[in-house]
């Protein structure tokens, strides 16, 4: 019982360095899309180890937090790629680092075979 | 000594939302004035949580932070064009 | 003795000065009804933490408190309904605000106060 | 400047004038008469074990009802001044995993609403809660699917037969039991369970309802109103 605790307790702990980790990709990071893959990365797998820490502490909850942990699967990278869409949409600018850019392609490549069906 | 952690997270809950709102007040962009807006409310559903009173708190985390924040941002789409 | 209540008395306060700051200084219309909503928070958690009593639980009564027992375990209920339903008052009174913001950017074309000319003498 | 300064002179005194109240602030011991009333009372004349409600639906219930009402009128108020005017506004179309995770999740979230305003007499959570979580449902649907108009009609009916049916119950309540909104009109239930405190869940079934709607019909005028074409 005290070390199932225990190791729950160390799960929990390398849940939240995942969570700080992902904050610091925040700062670090140099354009909007690479934020929002650290984010979304980082802090998916830092609340999912949470969360399997909080069933190790209190197995009485798992049912709880399995629901818990779907919902977060399944919301949290929708939600960054919604974000993502949102913000080529908008026209924000890419790093200067940046190499390729495969949804400006496929958008382009989408309107001209408008196009050309149209023609 | 529970207790004491209580008060330590409260001091620096309130510092951390006083920070927010000074933040909404003088920030230029509207969109960041009105996110750290939101975060003033989630924060103060936490605050909510620690003087005991859950319902109040979850009342505050899906309207202060959730649907206050999607009307602000209808509404600002709206009047996009005035950005001064 | 330093204890709970008076933090968050303190950031309630504290929290509804900034708010009234920001109404009077601020000159874009959105940033008032964001001001105006740190005034309605700063007033709620006011009113939860004259509520609070130490070392007491939210007013549920299960099996870690009897309801024999409930006036000497819990804390005050009244405070909290009455926030329930500031709450949700605060944010009818911010859509209907946004709503007047946005009627009258359509019509003056600018977001600033000061240039709002139709009820100045 | 001399506006500022004058400013922050008043917001100072305000802050004395706080400081005080907080220096004579004395640390509660104990409940003031009616609140512990209620706590002594609340569970024997209403049923339910969360206080807080029975104050809310039982103890404050007129109070509930004025709160509705001022919702209603904000709604209504807003739908008044956002009338669209022009055709129909064309909003990008969002992409299919949206669509795909949206439909997935909307019975979800409408399930969790409904377990929290149902389970509001023994649980935290309420009428108000549950609406707010009602209506982000349907936000979502319209995040996903932008250009689906909802019908308008629909959310009214709702509303308006929801808020009808919190008056009927609490009028019934003065015919039949001891005073308008009195949760002994049916039977208390054991405490504990779903089925208790009398009608204390159907008139949060129905706060939750009405509170869902409104602020969904709140959201929808908003997304509908006429864009700012000047310029």
């Amino acid at each position: 019982m005290e070390t199932l605790q225990t190791i729950g307790a160390f799960v929990v702990l390398a849940g939240s360095i995942f969570i700080f980790l992902g904050a610091l990709g925040l700062v670090r990071m140099p354009d909007v899309y690479n934020r929002i893959q650290a984010g979304t990365k980082a802090s998916t797998l830092g609340t999912l180890l949470t969360l399997v820490g909080l069933i190790m502490i209190m197995p009485a909850w798992w049912n709880k937090f399995l629901l818990l942990a779907i919902f977060v699967i399944i919301t949290n990278p929708v939600s960054s790629h919604v974000l993502a869409r949102a913000s080529h949409a908008a026209k924000i600018r890419l790093s200067k680092k940046t190499v390729t850019d495969h949804y400006e392609t496929y958008k382009k490549e989408k309107e001209e075979k408008a196009h050309g069906v149209k023609s | 000594m529970e207790s004491n952690l209580n008060i330590i997270i409260a001091i620096v809950l309130g510092v951390i939302i006083l920070i927010f709102a000074a933040l909404a007040i003088y920030h230029k962009k509207l969109s960041v004035a009105i996110i750290a807006a939101g975060a003033v409310s989630l924060l103060a559903s936490i605050m909510y949580l620690l003087l005991a009173a859950p319902d109040v708190a979850m009342t505050e985390a899906a309207i202060g932070s959730g649907l206050s924040v999607i009307i602000f941002f209808y509404a600002l789409n709206k009047i996009r064009k005035h950005h001064d | 003795m330093i204890t709970l209540e008076y933090i968050t008395l303190g950031t309630g306060i504290l929290l509804m000065l900034m708010g009234i700051w920001g109404l009077f200084t601020q000159k874009n219309l959105i940033k008032i009804v964001i001001g105006f909503t740190l005034v309605d928070t700063g007033i709620h958690i006011l009113m939860v933490s004259i509520g609070h009593i130490k070392n007491r639980t939210a007013p549920i009564i299960d099996d870690a408190v009897n309801a024999s027992e409930a006036a000497d375990k819990v804390v005050d209920p009244i405070p909290q309904a009455m926030v329930l339903t500031a709450i949700v008052i605060g944010l009818g009174i911010t859509a209907l605000m946004l709503t007047f913001v946005v009627k009258m950017a359509k019509d003056n074309n600018s977001l600033n106060v000061s240039n709002f000319k139709s009820l100045k003498w | 400047m001399i506006k500022k300064l004058l400013l922050f002179v008043l917001l100072a005194g305000a802050g004395v004038m706080f400081w005080t109240g907080i220096s004579d602030y004395e640390v509660k011991q104990d409940l003031n008469p009616i609140a512990s009333y209620y706590a002594d009372q609340g569970l024997e004349e209403t049923g339910a074990a969360n206080l807080v409600t029975a104050v809310v639906v039982r103890y404050r219930g007129l109070d509930t009802l004025g709160e509705v009402v001022i919702l209603f009128l904000t709604a209504s108020i807003l739908g008044f001044f956002l009338i669209k005017r022009d055709g129909k506004n064309d909003f990008r179309e969002s992409s299919e995993i949206l669509k795909t995770a949206s439909r997935l999740l909307e019975p979800i979230i409408i399930l969790a609403g409904v377990y929290v305003f149902v389970n509001g007499h023994l649980t935290p959570g309420g009428g108000f809660q549950g609406g707010a979580i009602l209506a982000s449902a349907l936000i979502l649907a319209y995040l996903a699917n932008p250009n689906d108009s909802i019908s308008k009609t629909l959310l009214k009916i709702t509303e308006s037969f929801s808020g009808l049916s919190f008056v009927i119950i609490g009028v019934l309540g003065i015919i039949l039991a001891g005073g308008f909104l009195d949760s002994t009109l049916l039977p208390a239930g054991s405490i504990g369970n779903l089925i208790s405190a009398g009608v204390i869940p159907i008139i949060y079934l129905f706060v939750g309802l009405k509170v869902g709607s409104e602020l969904a019909g709140i959201v929808t005028n908003l997304k509908y109103a006429p864009k700012n074409e000047s310029e």
